[in-house]
């Protein structure tokens, strides 16, 4: 049976499919340092409306183990971009309801810019490239979602 | 030799399971990959071209062969959509 | 006596100038939407340096009032200017610690990129325009800084 | 007339107060509040060209002289550092 979970830690850097809830708090707590003066944070939840039709919930699907190794080479790329003390990504699967969160990021770095432009990028990168399928349970039907990038 | 096959989102609907193994002719390349899988599973022509394929978890190209050896795993991957 | 601290709510927006511990996720609950599909962070903390000597602590003073009144009009601006469900900044005074919080800001929209782009204009609009001062303690000494904008 | 000036950071060390009273001729602008604020609080000068006013919780800009009234309350604002 393939595993319905998997952490990835490498240096700064942590990775986690999950399909626990995801806590904002714990995120950040793997990046804090001293060194740090600045902590930028990204959210994903689900919202309550699709297209106008009231959203009754969203369901995430991964590719595990291959989800997991690119979140963690994408907060590495992170690393390596930007001056972060530290970078982590937890993606949730499952059932993800109205107002719970189905991704956080966390970065941390000496100064503001580093951090906060991390933290941006992470999310673009992360819908353009992490094998990671949202479906959405609405009024009236159900779809596939597919992203822009 | 086999290769492992795993299906996500649409493509697992349309093939109805979540995994196939393939067995392939020694020496087959990523090429051989989608017509033996339309053959099992002939519903999966309905994504059309809105898929591409890993192979061993590293995206392939579209168009890009591979060699393929016993025991590599394969997905099908629709457009994606996490975050 | 003049007022330690001030909460000023308007609409979507809450500002605070506080000597209390900041609190990440107190702030985060001050913008939730089941409308909102992002959440948007920046937290500031004091770093362990400053110009290559260990920093002892940081010490704000705040014209606590106006810059209530400032932190109010940064969130009204940016709610003017982007597509968000709620926006809440909150600024410590007096001493923090290294690792210790002495800004949060927290911002909500539907869409990802209304809540990153005005999370990370509030904290460079914030430096430039909120009355309030930081005096670093490092080894050998002390010092007001003063914010490049 | 009475205004009320509050002095901060590095102003409220030179100046010794966080607080003080200014009686000024009715009909004063604020461009007679540093000559009288200097003259009171001679340490003030350390500032040299460094500071801003504010005028009831309005940053005035530099050289600009709004009238003033009994009751209002100035701020001498070094360059911030907030954040």
């Amino acid at each position: 049976m393939a595993a319905d979970r998997a952490v990835l830690r490498e240096g700064r850097c942590y990775a986690e499919v999950t399909p626990d809830p995801l806590h904002l708090q714990r995120l950040v707590e793997l990046v804090v340092d001293d060194g740090a003066g600045a902590f930028a944070t990204f959210t994903g939840t689900t919202r309550n409306t699709f297209q106008g039709k009231k959203t009754e919930r969203l369901e995430y699907e991964a590719y595990v183990p291959m989800a997991a190794k690119k979140l963690l080479e994408l907060c590495q790329q992170a690393c390596a971009r930007w001056q972060l003390c530290g970078a982590a990504i937890a993606h949730r699967t499952g059932v993800v309801h109205v107002g719970e969160a189905s991704v956080v990021i966390a970065c941390s770095s000496p100064h503001r810019r580093d951090a906060l432009e991390a933290c941006h990028w992470a999310i673009d990168e992360l819908k353009a490239t992490v094998p990671i399928w949202k479906k959405e349970f609405f009024e009236g039907g159900e779809v596939w979602k597919e992203n822009e990038e | 030799m086999e290769v492992r096959v795993l299906f996500f989102a649409r493509s697992r609907e349309l093939a109805g399971a979540s995994e196939a193994t393939l067995s392939l002719q020694p020496g087959s390349t990523t090429a051989a990959l989608m017509p033996h899988l339309l053959e099992q599973f002939p519903q999966l022509s309905e994504l059309g071209t809105s898929f591409v394929l890993s192979l061993n978890q590293e995206y392939l190209a579209p168009g890009e062969a591979q060699p393929l050896k016993a025991g590599d795993e394969v997905a099908v991957i629709p457009p994606i959509s996490g975050g």
